[in-house]
């Protein structure tokens, strides 16, 4: 079992995003969907920090501390750019004004839950803006890889771990298959899996339901 | 005119530090944070502080210098990632965390400002966050009661200041700065640059000099960088 | 009975306000209160619509449509000057940033409750920036006639027509008397009276108590 | 990219107009307010609307244009001084109008557009505004909790706008257009001036694209004067 890499993770979540999309991409694999974005397709990419229209990052030299995006690298301003703050910033996420956020996960329910921000007395970051923009969000395409290190399923009949937001997913895309849903009172349906990858093995290293 | 600029960090925040306050930090990271107040409020040993800002720096920069002197009882932040010695009191149990979704701390921030004192979000309904909090129906929708925040001093750091205390950020230093501004019963403003009055332009204010009570010329602008990336120049 | 003229009224307000105070000025008499404002006191008017550290009016063929005031009048623009959105400015308002508001009333009560936007059935012209400002900004001063055009007391009981706000006037200047309050929970105290208006005379055209 | 730019008020508002829909407008009495796309709605002859504005403008100018066509049914508004015609259908019941403080009326829209729902404030306690709501307490003060609102359509007006749709206003015509700008399923902009992508400044836009779904190069930039005020030249 590998299945697809991260970047063929992060190209197939990149065909999810249309051309005038405002996309919120996290930090890991989903900041790969900037690179595999098609031509024609022209995105205009938020930072929950306040910028919407962020750049790449600069060429060595050219880094400008008062530049950073959520993840806190350093980043470039674009014609396109402009600066909020941070309030303003969620208003667009909170009011809907963001079409699709792509970001990780530890745990996704067959329900929708998505559990990414804490393991209870391991690992203690916090939600940051994970918790705004799951619930406020039109799409959240989650990337994440299918089983945990020690190989337990992640996309689960329930979560174990605490959520981030409870039925707000609308697709997963993990190293061994895609799963989607057409409105969030609907089952997760499996699209694609990835190649040499059975229909058995899947349901195998997965405990949540999908049809 | 009542006169806003003060001669230094230490007159700035005379008569306004005393243990058991709250504190509201604007800054992003370690991005637009008010480095030379912070240095001040370390120097004067205040302590049980709480602490209203998104992060809390890392472990010897930003807000995680008063977190190094054990100055701070409760931070008010979303995000702690970057700063082990926080993760480790907060684990050890020396200081206290309230966890706040990244979007709702800015909106309490606000609406603390705004004289809102409860507003209803989606954010968080069904979590952890939501414990003890009213969740209410809308429509067919969740939502959870979050409240207003103020503080009882508010440090921002600035790009630009003038005189009436009109401030200007510069890029996402801005961030946190103008909602945190809006919160201080009183509100002291680091600038890395004082300008005349009318230097701004009254289109490009970002915080009007009404939330600003007192203002310096920030003398520590170091602004350290958390994560240097950079990309390969094109061929 | 006279007492005090407008102007007169106003230069009274116009003492109560300090140095580097923040204030708003509604219409009517309380516009009279900007030219009275003694040397070394530099106030910052602000304005409902989106302006703070407001202009004087334009001299003749310098009026510029893109800048009024509140009550829709041309004014200018001055080196301290700041717009906002309106949802800034009412945040000013609402927060109690703003430290004074001057403006008119059709009735007071001696609860401190405010009637200046609508008579019932022939005047409706809605509360504008009214209730948000008599509830959020520090303290209230109301300047208006003593009586009706009646006759009536105007300084009653309590209010006949609908309220602007309940229990939110700190301080009142009539053309016969100034009213004050040292809080909220507190009768109102007669401070002065204009000159040649007795006491008794006072308290006949006045249905408030005070002391 | 997307095209956000369109040849005229007529195109921008293709498809957007149907009776009984709700309308959001920019604009304090006479300023700052989308003329162009006003004449639009008129011409379109759509019905029944509601429309949320803080003014009604005046009888010939301004949103008065539709209350004049009898297009209006419904008024969420502060302030209907300064409009007779107004005044009368109200008065007759010919319009229904529903008086939202100057202050909540601001933040009502721009709560609906940022996803709010509802929100406490203290203006309008113990007035008629408060019939039918939620009084509430937080410590001992009376709040009331008030709506947030949204619009089918949005309309605003800007001073320079560029091709992604961001938008820069001039002095008090700014008002109530950036947060109207938000509230819309759709929002419409009309600017007197198209300007290159970064032209405006990326600190300095008021009302990002993202709020901004169409544009046009306003036509009608009357801006009437409602009340003409001078002062004397100083000797």
């Amino acid at each position: 079992m590998t299945g697809w890499t991260r970047d063929q993770m992060a190209a197939r979540a990149a065909r999810e995003l249309e051309d005038g999309f405002y996309v919120n991409l996290g930090i890991g694999i989903p900041t790969l969907v900037a690179n595999h974005i098609p031509a024609g397709v022209d995105l205009m990419l938020h930072s929950e920090n306040g910028i919407l229209g962020l750049g790449p990052f600069p060429l060595a030299g050219e880094a400008d501390a008062d530049l950073i995006n959520a993840g806190k690298e350093t980043i470039t301003e674009l014609d396109r750019t402009s600066y909020v703050s941070s309030a303003e910033s969620f208003a667009m996420v909170r009011g809907g004004h963001i079409d699709a956020s792509v970001l990780g996960a530890m745990e996704v329910s067959e329900d929708g839950d998505l559990a990414n921000w804490t393991i209870p007395g391991k690992l203690v970051k916090g939600p940051g803006g994970a918790m705004d923009l799951v619930a406020g969000v039109r799409r959240v395409i989650v990337l994440m890889e299918h089983v945990s290190k020690d190989g337990a399923p992640k996309f689960r009949d329930h979560c174990t771990l605490p959520l981030t937001g409870a039925n707000v997913v609308d697709m997963l895309i993990t190293n061994l298959a895609v799963f989607a849903r057409s409105d969030r009172h609907s089952p997760f349906r499996l699209l694609e899996t990835a190649p040499g990858i059975g229909l058995e093995e899947l349901r195998a290293r997965t405990s949540a339901r999908f049809v | 005119m009542a006169r806003k600029i003060y001669e230094d960090a230490r007159s700035a925040l005379d008569g306004l530090l005393r243990d058991g306050i709250t504190i509201a930090a604007g800054g992003f990271g370690l991005c637009g944070i008010p480095e030379t107040l912070i240095d001040e409020v370390r120097r004067s040993a205040v302590g049980r502080l709480t602490i209203i800002s998104n992060n809390a720096g890392i472990e010897d920069f930003g807000l995680g210098k008063l977190l190094q002197t054990r100055q701070v009882a409760k931070m008010i932040s979303s995000f702690m990632g970057g700063n082990r010695e926080f993760e480790r009191q907060y684990l050890a149990g020396e200081v206290e965390v309230e966890f706040c979704p990244q979007g709702t701390l800015a909106e309490r921030i606000r609406a603390g400002g705004a004289g809102i004192p409860g507003f209803y979000t989606r954010t968080g309904v069904g979590t952890l966050i939501a414990e003890g909090k009213e969740v209410r129906m809308f429509g067919d929708t969740a939502y959870l009661l979050e409240s207003g925040l103020r503080a009882d001093v508010a440090l921002v750091k600035a790009w630009k200041g003038d005189p009436h205390g009109n401030l200007l950020f510069r890029k996402s230093a801005r961030n946190f700065n103008p909602v945190v501004a809006t919160c201080g019963r009183v509100t002291v403003a680091e600038v890395e640059e004082l300008v005349g009055p009318g230097e701004i332009g009254a289109d490009r204010i970002h915080t009007p000099g009404i939330y600003v009570d007192r203002l310096i010329l920030a003398t520590s602008n170091e602004k350290r960088i958390e994560r240097l990336t950079v990309r390969e120049e094109a061929a």
